[in-house]
């Protein structure tokens, strides 16, 4: 188990480094206007544009703005922002921001499973009837509606119905309420839709009916059995949920004002900012692969067949 | 017997029979072969399940409606979608008899260009749905058949989710300009590894039946292997997968907006439509709204479908 | 998001001298009782201490010399003051100067630096730094260093004696071009080469290239002129500004707390030399990227300003704030249309040389039409045909630079009047220069590539193909389909065909600019320009054929003839005349087409107008200003606003 | 005609009340006849009543068709005996047993008819809350298949107290103790342990018996066995069924045995009751059902038992397949397959007829008018029996090697380490002979087969000729359209062997087109019908899909695909093990017939001794992964050397209640050889008799051949 756990590290780690390299390589081929601000380009001639690049170490060779790279990793140093946050350090950045994204999504993450399963549940429990009819309603909804509509009228209607606050506020929880429910709604539905899927998967299983058969009553049966086991295939995807947490969401960052990392991945590709875009690459790799390989800890975790070995 | 003895007479009556049927009767090879399987077809009974809900006959008249008319009004419809307007009196109509959805910001006809819209949505997506299905079926068969193809696959998979999408379409925009084409390249390029993954897992269910271990012994060449054996059966995943994949390249066409490797941005499309009426949401709704209905309609009809489709081609379900 | 910076900065932008822009207002303010109702009306009104307001884009740093978002000045203007400062009335007075004097041409400027004062720190604490003349010497030493990275260095760059010599020096010595000097002798040598000296502990002395009338109004508006406290910036070096304990303050307010992308909290320096005049104790800005939002809370009581969409403002016109809605009234930011005079199409670009084609251009762009998209309650308001702002320049007696002569005549002139003579022009653009068959003369078919954007074809024939190129900002885009339709309604569809194109990658200048060093790629597109001080050159001196904002590549010699003259002439009347001579010649020309200003909007707020310094170009000061308990309406600004322009003119 | 003989079927519309008062009342009697003849047997159970089925009929919604899955069947259940139901699939015995639990499909209802069950009646039951007074508590049930019954997640600890808990309400510690003492019952090692771990930790034998653990855990009064062991190896079925028979006898539970298997009816029944096409034909003792036959379907599948068979000549076969059940069935149903049916056969259903207190039999021989007919019938059935001579064995004196295996190993990788699923096994096949390849599941034997037709390649060790040229590693492709076309191999499951997706015409003519086998159209249509007619299926099937045949058709026409290749050599892996017993014979005629009309060879895969024994020449028989003894048929039959083969043989069901109640279990430990240091060999011990053994083991064999 060891040794699986240590080749499995080695494996995501070679993934990781892959990743990086091509994300680092394909950014080496970005436009060089595209580092420039607006105003260099109308303003600025052809010597202070170049002094400005070099002085970013924008025109050395690639490999040698790695080797640069990977050697101020190692030393701790993250570096610098350059467009986004100019010469803000992307450690204070980066410590700023995870923590109120993190702390949003892990909240909704909770909400979601919780809410989420439960309602899966609840449309197994009364399948063809009303509860299921209103559950799978909602997730066609929440697939199918142009998510900025209903999260502009969470915001202003919501809010104002239960009297809440329209923008985050890290000292008042009750400004957490609106951004961590608008993040939750479209977990709600993935795992509703699918432990619902899965449990009717699991229900035509022989050992459903021999449950049945035992005597144990319906309600028993589906909690005791259906849903241990379609749990199942979905705690494998728990974990890349990680990546959710931290990555935030654009757009109720933005409704809401949070000050998180919300489109900072968007925003620092679209103006370049190498530094930032390579330390989040890195890092969003790095916790989506650790997510992967949580799920398949997890996976083991809650499923005695799966045994961790090679392979 | 404790029958009293009328009845028993009348029983032992009643089981007197003709004597003349008491001799051999003719035996029949062929009556005795009639199969006691039951006239079951696969394709009748995905077809009869999936039709039997009354919702899936309502929407699929809905989607063959708006395909209809997304196709027809172009052609027939001498309503000029993209006509500006330079006079501000004639922008922001609300719905009238003669604009049914309004007019929107520089006075073009809202319901023309809805349609026009949803043509051009389509197009796309339905290309979209092909290439992702298709590019996705072949990688995964070879995937799934080949076993030395695995771990790079799987490397490539788990790089291509892992490589944030926005690096690489903002690269791609950069490369080529938005065109319906770079829209296509961008979302075809990378939905197939999904679809891959998910037709080698089917195919590997498959890859090992009987049967082809059987075509195996008969020397049938991969290419038959492939067109009779393994494409037949998968054949309702293809098509749930591409219905699927129609409300997903529609959605998507927002976020690759987004990012700028999106559709020309003045061109009519769904996405384009909902993303620009946000702007005026609050004064003039009607111009999200109403595009935005016809969006939804489309995306919830495909997802009912597909799903409602993927649950009849279950032969577990054919009852 | 780069909308939303400019409709947000715009409707900063509130100036006192509307003059010319005519206030939807129906019943007249008597101008005589104006002061007295003034009186009245600020004298019924609670005040309190705080102000709420909002921002939508990142403060990235405040770092006040290396950040190019011009956003970060609001802070900057409130926290670290210049040598001069603007009174109610716009009037240079002493800030940290105390007086000052210039030669007679203007090229040397001399300030007296208050005596005593300390920069504080975060908490407000005063710091062992005093705040000197040195502090102005090294703001300059500090930008005129290359690796410090300093943004739109370009105008102070060129005007500093020596400046310009000194950076690239330093330039050639960091990229091995010169690797003779040694970089510690050239920066010690600052002094001698650089024309910026503290003469003694309290007085510095600037020496300028060139005649510049207008310093005062560049001292207002540049961040670069800005005092430092060079050995703390130093020996910070690149943390210098990431956040409120990175700097040292010296204004009448003092970053007392930063939540990056959330909150700036401005308070009141207890130890700045004017605190008495400093009304409000906090000033705090949260960050709202969203419009509705800010609206919204503004309606909830939770913030105490907020701008108001043209489209928002529609929807409040019958609701219960339909009195407190007030315009933004006037900017010096102008939208024109850029011509590509050295462009790859060659149809466009044989016709963009014909002043006739220009002028059809010039007449086609129905400009009401264009305003009405940003202004539908008065779009004339909007309207502008100069390329510097009226109300921002006046001659010493006094008269507007926009109507000097022959500029007036541009001014005045209604171009979309009479839309035929668009296609008139066009008539005699093709005539001379097509043939008979309408193939034009010396070109043929061929591909035009501005990639990334577009790439087409071209037949060589008529109709000329015109490609305009925009952002894909959803405003733009409307805007630039509205112009296809009125170039070609006006001009004739057989005569022009306007192909739009629009990049996407979200760096407009970075991808229509092509390469570092290729052409851009373009015909048409849409920009603009402010006025960014007191002089026709900040805009003029930047368009001339070997200036760096002529993007669009034409070569008028004319009109750098007159730039020339302008800018050595003998007094700033003098030099006023030219500059409208070559903006009208420029102009006249069709050039550049100037359409309409970059206003847009209204606002709420329940701040008093006219009690805060009037800074001209873009900066809000908070020293002095009044923030009321309820939200001020329309009828009291009006009221206000005739009492000062009285107590102005006065 | 067809509406007067509905109105002339009481028993199987007896919900349907006739307007004709004179029918009502004809039927009514009829009923009373019924219900006499069943209570007859009463005084002969050891105990009293405890379930009684009456004329219940089930329907199932299929796909839009009303199928009638039970035709009005009445069973007795009684306390403390074994009452086994056989029947082939699609008879109705599972769905008629789900019944008694309320386990029906969702798509099935009961039709009519009365469950009486401790004075109620359960087929009134519409609530959960009543069935779960009865399910578990007293009627149990085990599943046929031990690897699905468990659930995978939870370990088996747990899903047997939680059964104790919610029935007695017992606390946890309780209800873990109770189980520990349960498994313990059911033969399973250190309990407490074994407590804790999750079925995926069990072999499928000892998963069974923690079924069984579990469905007795409430001290069921009926304990339901639906084809418990159907899924195990022989060895495994043999314990299990010991398992049962002990339980049941120590907890004095009544035990419903469903199977198809005639040889475990003999081992475990008490009672018999046969059903075919939905309804009970005919019901007595064993001894009485085994020895005495009535009903022609009975004898049939009695007859059709290749350990009946004599060798060398066709088994006796029951033609054609079951009927459709969507249809309306008049008369006997199995007349259309009873090649000696009377025309009444075809015309009315045929009443209960009594043989004894203990047996009836629906069969219209049994009437008094039938009498003369019964006995010809009788006559000729023992004159058969007569004539039958053995063919004399395969003479191997001259036998040419057709294929030689040597040393072949097979690896398989898994979950990182390999595992040799096939190790070094050496025999050669002569031309003409039936060489029989016999193991448990998982033994290597289909991998065997399969290495031998290339199917595995990179993972083959070892060689393997066939008519004297390498067969192993890389050939040409002329080599491989050569072996192609000599070398054909038949599948075990006729489900899963045909592609469903192509028609009968593409099927079998996927060889010929390969390689171009045919001059023109016409002749590869003409191929695939005579190969159709071979097969004993008519030209019409060509183009139909395989979904609208039976089993056994699917199995005629697998083999009908290998056999128009004209090959040499077929490998037949479980051609008949997934088929049922009345399809069984047909298939095994018809590898005969085509053994003797093509002179073929043939590697006849089976996990079935009974009939390996009727159809080889020779045995091999495998053990993980070795070849552990061969041996000509009858030697190996009569005298099995390894201790393998003979728990083997010992643990084989034989459809005969007097010998199977009597037989002994010779268990077999691999622990009991130790190959530590002396390693063994695969050696000829006597002519034609391999075995595999170290030297020591060897001395023991050669001394006990000799003996």
């Amino acid at each position: 188990m060891t040794k699986y756990i240590l080749k499995r590290i080695l494996r995501s780690l070679v993934t990781v480094v892959i990743v990086f390299f091509v994300v680092f390589m394909l950014l080496r081929f970005m436009p060089l206007n595209g580092y420039f601000p607006d105003e260099m380009v109308k303003e600025a001639d052809e010597a202070t544009r170049m002094a400005y690049l070099r002085n970013l170490g924008l025109l050395d060779h690639p490999l040698v703005q790695l080797g640069r790279f990977v050697k101020n990793l190692f030393k701790g140093d993250l570096g610098r922002s350059i467009t986004v946050y100019p010469k803000v350090p992307i450690a204070t950045l980066l410590v700023e921001k995870i923590p109120v994204t993190a702390f949003l999504g892990f909240w909704s993450m909770l909400l979601g499973i919780v809410a989420g399963l439960s309602m899966g549940l609840m449309m197994v429990r009364f399948r063809s009837r009303i509860g299921d009819t209103l559950g799978n309603g909602y997730i066609m909804f929440v697939r199918a509606v142009p998510s900025l509509l209903y999260l502009f009228f969470i915001q202003i209607q919501i809010s104002k119905w239960f009297n809440l606050p329209l923008v985050y506020y890290d000292d008042k929880p009750l400004s957490w309420i609106l951004p961590i429910v608008s993040l939750a709604l479209s977990s709600i539905a993935w795992y509703a839709l699918w432990l619902r899927r899965f449990m009717v998967d699991e229900e035509n299983q022989d050992y459903v009916k021999f449950a049945t058969v035992k005597g144990l009553p319906k309600k028993q049966v589906l909690k005791k059995h259906v849903f241990r086991n379609a749990i199942i295939p979905l705690s494998a995807y728990l974990p890349s949920d990680l990546l959710n947490i931290i990555s935030g969401s654009l757009v109720i960052e933005t409704l809401y004002a949070i000050p998180g990392t919300g489109g900072l991945l968007t925003t620092a590709i679209k103006n370049q900012d190498n530094n930032l875009v390579q330390i989040l690459v890195l890092m969003y790799a790095v916790v989506s692969i650790l997510g992967v390989f949580l799920g398949d800890l997890l996976l083991a975790f809650v499923d005695p067949r799966i045994k961790l070995t090679d392979d | 017997m404790n029958l009293p003895e009328n009845k028993l007479r009348t029983l032992q009556k009643s089981l007197e029979k003709d004597p003349a049927l008491f001799t051999p009767a003719a035996f029949s090879l062929a009556e005795s072969e009639k199969t006691g399987a039951s006239n079951y077809s696969y394709w009748k009974s995905t077809l009869r399940t999936f039709f039997r809900s009354k919702s899936v006959v309502v929407l699929c008249a809905v989607v063959a409606a708006i395909l209809v008319m997304s196709f027809l009004y172009p052609l027939f419809s001498s309503v000029d979608p993209t006509k500006v307007s330079i006079n501000p009196l004639d922008w922001n109509h609300r719905p009238s008899l003669e604009h049914p959805f309004g007019t929107d910001g520089l006075g073009r006809d809202i319901f023309a260009r809805a349609w026009y819209g949803c043509r051009n949505s389509f197009i796309l997506a339905f290309c979209i749905a092909l290439s992702d299905v298709g590019i996705g079926m072949i990688m995964g068969a070879l995937w799934g058949y080949n076993k030395k193809l695995d771990p790079i696959m799987i490397e490539i998979y788990n790089i291509m989710t892992n490589v944030p999408s926005t690096v690489y379409l903002v690269l791609l925009a950069y490369i080529m300009n938005t065109s319906y084409l770079t829209l296509f390249i961008s979302m075809a390029s990378r939905g197939w590894i999904v679809e891959a993954r998910f037709f080698r897992n089917r195919i590997l269910s498959i890859r090992d039946a009987e049967y082809n271990i059987a075509s195996q012994c008969l020397g049938t060449p991969m290419r038959r292997i492939a067109t009779r054996n393994i494409i037949p059966h998968i054949i309702s995943l293809i098509i749930m997968e591409a219905a699927l994949c129609i409300p997903y390249s529609i959605g998507s066409e927002v976020f690759l907006g987004f990012v700028g490797v999106g559709m020309p941005v003045d061109a009519i499309t769904l996405g384009n439509m909902v993303n620009h009426g946000r702007a005026s949401f609050t004064l003039h709704p009607y111009q999200m709204l109403l595009p935005a209905a016809v969006l939804c309609i489309i995306t919830i009809a495909f997802y009912f479908l597909g799903n409602k489709f993927a649950d009849a081609s279950d032969p577990r379900n054919h009852v | 998001m780069k909308s939303v910076l400019k409709r947000v900065l715009a409707a900063l932008i509130v100036l006192s001298m509307g003059l010319t822009a005519m206030v939807a207002c129906d019943k007249p303010v008597d101008p005589a009782n104006a002061a007295a109702d003034a009186q009245e009306i600020l004298e019924s009104k609670e005040y309190r201490d705080t102000y709420k307001t909002y921002f939508s884009t990142s403060y990235s740093s405040l770092n006040y010399f290396s950040t190019s978002y011009a956003t970060v000045r609001e802070i900057v203007t409130n926290c670290i003051d210049g040598l001069v400062e603007p009174d109610v009335y716009g009037n240079y007075v002493a800030s940290l100067a105390e007086s000052w004097e210039h030669n007679d041409d203007y090229t040397v400027w001399t300030f007296k630096i208050r005596e005593g004062l300390k920069w504080v720190d975060h908490t407000g604490a005063e710091t062992e730094y005093a705040l000197t003349a040195e502090d102005f010497v090294d703001g300059i030493k500090y930008i005129g260093d290359p690796l410090n990275g300093a943004y739109s260095l370009r105008v102070v760059r060129n005007l500093i004696a020596g400046l310009y010599d000194y950076y690239w020096g330093l330039d050639d010595i960091d990229c091995g071009l010169d690797t003779e000097t040694n970089r510690a002798d050239l920066e010690a040598s600052f002094s001698d080469i650089v024309g910026v000296k503290a003469l003694d502990e309290y007085t510095v002395q600037y020496t300028l290239e060139s005649s510049a009338p207008y310093f005062l109004s560049l001292i207002e508006s540049s961040m670069l002129l800005l005092p430092v406290e060079y050995e703390y910036a130093m020996a910070l070096g690149e943390d210098f500004g990431v956040d409120n304990t990175k700097m040292l303050y010296c204004g009448p307010y003092y970053v007392s707390e930063f939540k990056r992308d959330k909150l700036i909290k401005l308070t009141k320096n207890e130890n700045y030399w004017d605190a008495d005049k400093v009304t409000l104790n906090t000033v705090e800005y949260q960050m709202i990227p969203d419009g509705t939002t800010s609206l919204e809370m503004f309606q909830r009581g939770e913030l105490d300003y907020t701008s108001v969409e043209t489209e928002a403002y529609q929807s409040l016109q019958n609701g219960e704030w339909a009195d407190n809605l007030i315009p933004n009234e006037f900017s010096f930011s102008t939208n024109y249309l850029w011509l590509d005079f050295s462009g790859a199409n060659p149809e466009y670009n044989t016709f963009v040389q014909n002043e006739n084609f220009r002028k059809a251009l010039q007449h086609a762009v129905n400009r009401t039409s264009l305003g009405a998209l940003r202004e539908p309650v008065d779009p004339a308001r909007l309207v502008r045909n100069t390329i510097n702002a009226e109300g921002a320049i006046f001659n010493s007696e006094g008269v507007d630079y926009t109507q000097l002569e022959p500029l007036a005549n541009v001014t005045n002139a209604d171009y979309s009047k009479d839309p035929a003579a668009a296609r008139t022009y066009m008539e005699a653009a093709i005539a001379e220069l097509c043939n008979e068959d309408g193939t034009i003369k010396g070109v043929s078919a061929g591909t035009v590539d501005y990639l990334p954007v577009i790439k087409t074809e071209v037949d060589g024939k008529l109709p000329v193909t015109l490609i305009y190129v925009g952002t894909d900002d959803e405003d733009e885009i409307i805007l630039a389909q509205l112009f296809e339709a009125m170039v070609e309604e006006a001009i004739g569809k057989d005569y022009i065909d306007v192909e739009l194109a629009f990049d996407t990658s979200g760096d407009f200048y970075g991808t229509v600019g092509g390469s570092v060093d290729g052409p851009f790629n373009y015909d048409i597109y849409w920009d603009s320009l402010s006025t960014g001080y007191a002089d026709p050159s900040g805009i003029l001196g930047r368009i001339t054929t070997e200036g760096v904002e002529n993007v669009g590549a034409y070569n008028v010699p004319e009109y750098d003839a007159l730039v020339e003259k302008a800018l050595s002439a003998e007094t700033f009347d003098e030099r006023l005349e030219y500059f409208a001579q070559a903006e009208a010649f420029l102009l006249e020309g069709a050039y550049m087409i100037p359409v309409i200003s970059s206003l847009r909007g209204y606002h709420m707020s329940y701040e008093i107008p006219f009690t805060g310094p009037r800074c001209l170009y873009g900066n809000v000061r908070y020293k002095g200003v009044k923030v009321a308990t309820e939200a001020l309406t329309m009828d009291e600004y009006e009221v206000l606003e005739a009492a000062w322009t009285a107590g102005k003119n006065k | 005609m067809k509406k007067k003989l509905k109105s002339m079927e009481p028993a199987d519309n007896s919900a349907v009340l006739s307007d004709d008062p004179a029918a009502q009342e004809e039927a009514d009697l009829l009923r009373a006849y019924e219900q006499e003849i069943f209570a007859r047997s009463e005084k002969h159970h050891n105990g009293p009543l405890l379930l009684s089925a009456r004329d219940v009929v089930v329907r199932f919604n299929l796909r839009g068709q009303e199928l009638t899955a039970i035709r009005s069947t009445s069973l007795d259940v009684y306390e403390g005996e074994t009452l086994a139901i056989v029947g082939e699939s699609g008879s109705g015995k599972s769905v008629f047993t789900k019944t008694f639990i309320g386990m029906l499909d969702k798509n099935g209802r009961i039709d009519g008819g009365e469950l009486f069950f401790h004075g109620e009646d359960m087929a009134k039951y519409t609530t959960e809350e009543q069935w779960l007074k009865v399910r578990g508590k007293k009627i149990a049930m085990v599943f046929q298949d031990p690897m699905t019954s468990l659930n995978p997640v939870r370990t088996i600890g747990e899903q047997i107290a939680e059964v104790i808990m919610w029935h007695f309400g017992k606390s946890h510690e309780e209800a873990k103790a109770e189980t520990i003492e349960l498994l313990k019952k059911v033969g399973i090692h250190d309990p407490e342990k074994r407590y804790k771990q999750y079925p995926g930790e069990f072999s499928g034998g000892m998963r069974q018996r923690v079924v069984i653990a579990t469905a007795i855990a409430c001290r069921p009064e009926i304990l339901i066995c639906d084809e418990p062991t159907t899924a195990l190896d022989v060895t495994v079925q043999a314990q299990v069924l010991d398992l049962i028979k002990s339980l049941q006898k120590e907890l004095k539970m009544s035990v419903v045995f469903i199977t198809h298997d005639l040889g475990v009816v003999a081992n475990i029944a008490d009672w018999v009751a046969v059903m075919y096409a939905g309804k009970i034909v005919e019901y007595g003792t064993a001894n009485e059902i085994f020895k005495s036959p009535e009903h022609p379907y009975t004898k049939a599948l009695l007859r059709s038992l290749p350990q009946l068979g004599t060798k060398g000549h066709d088994l006796y076969s029951i033609q054609g397949t079951p009927p459709s059940l969507f249809k309306q069935i008049t008369g006997d149903a199995f007349a259309p397959r009873n090649t000696d049916a009377m025309k009444i056969d075809f015309e009315e259903e045929p009443p209960v007829f009594p043989v004894t207190d203990t047996h009836w039999a629906r069969t219209w021989l049994l009437s008094p008018q039938a009498e003369s007919y019964r006995a010809s019938l009788l006559a000729r059935d023992a004159e058969q029996q007569k004539n039958a001579v053995p063919e004399t064995p395969f003479d191997y004196t001259n036998a040419e090697k057709l294929i030689t295996v040597r040393d072949l190993t097979v690896r398989f990788k898994m979950g990182g380490s390999t595992f040799k699923a096939v190790n070094g096994v050496s025999f050669d096949i002569f031309k003409g002979e039936t060489l029989s390849l016999v193991g448990e599941s998982g033994s290597g034997k289909t991998t065997i087969g399969r290495a031998i037709m290339r199917i595995y390649t990179g993972n083959v060790g070892g060689e393997v000729t066939f008519k004297g040229s390498k067969i192993t590693g890389k050939l040409s492709r002329q080599d491989k359209k050569k072996l192609h076309m000599e070398m054909q191999m038949i599948f075990q499951d006729p489900m899963a062997s045909l592609n469903e997706r192509a028609k009968v015409d593409y099927i079998i003519s996927e060889g010929l087109y390969n390689y171009h086998l045919y001059e023109s159209e016409e002749d590869r249509v003409a191929k695939v019908e005579n190969i159709l007619t071979e097969v004993g299926l008519t030209s019409e099937f060509i183009s139909r899909f395989p979904h609208e045949f039976s089993g056994g058709q699917r199995q005629r026409i697998g083999i009908a695909r290998s056999l128009v290749m004209n090959p040499d050599f077929l490998v037949a892996d479980e051609p008949i093990s997934a088929l049922d017993v009345s399809i069984r014979a047909q298939v095994i005629n018809l590898l005969n017939k085509m053994k003797k009309e093509r002179s073929l060879t043939y590697l006849f895969i089976a996990h079935d001794l009974s009939a390996v024994r009727f159809i080889s020449d020779r045995i091999a028989v495998i053990h993980k992964g070795h070849l552990v003894e061969l041996a000509p048929c009858e030697e190996l039959f009569a005298h099995p050397l390894h201790p393998y083969t003979k728990a083997l043989l010992s643990a084989v069901p034989y459809p005969d209640p007097d010998s199977e109640r009597n037989k002994v279990l010779i268990p077999y430990d691999p622990a009991m050889h130790d190959y530590s240091s002396d390693k063994p060999v695969w050696t000829e011990i006597t002519p034609g008799h391999f075995i595999y053994g170290n030297t020591k083991e060897l001395e023991g064999y050669r001394r006990e051949a000799e003996a």
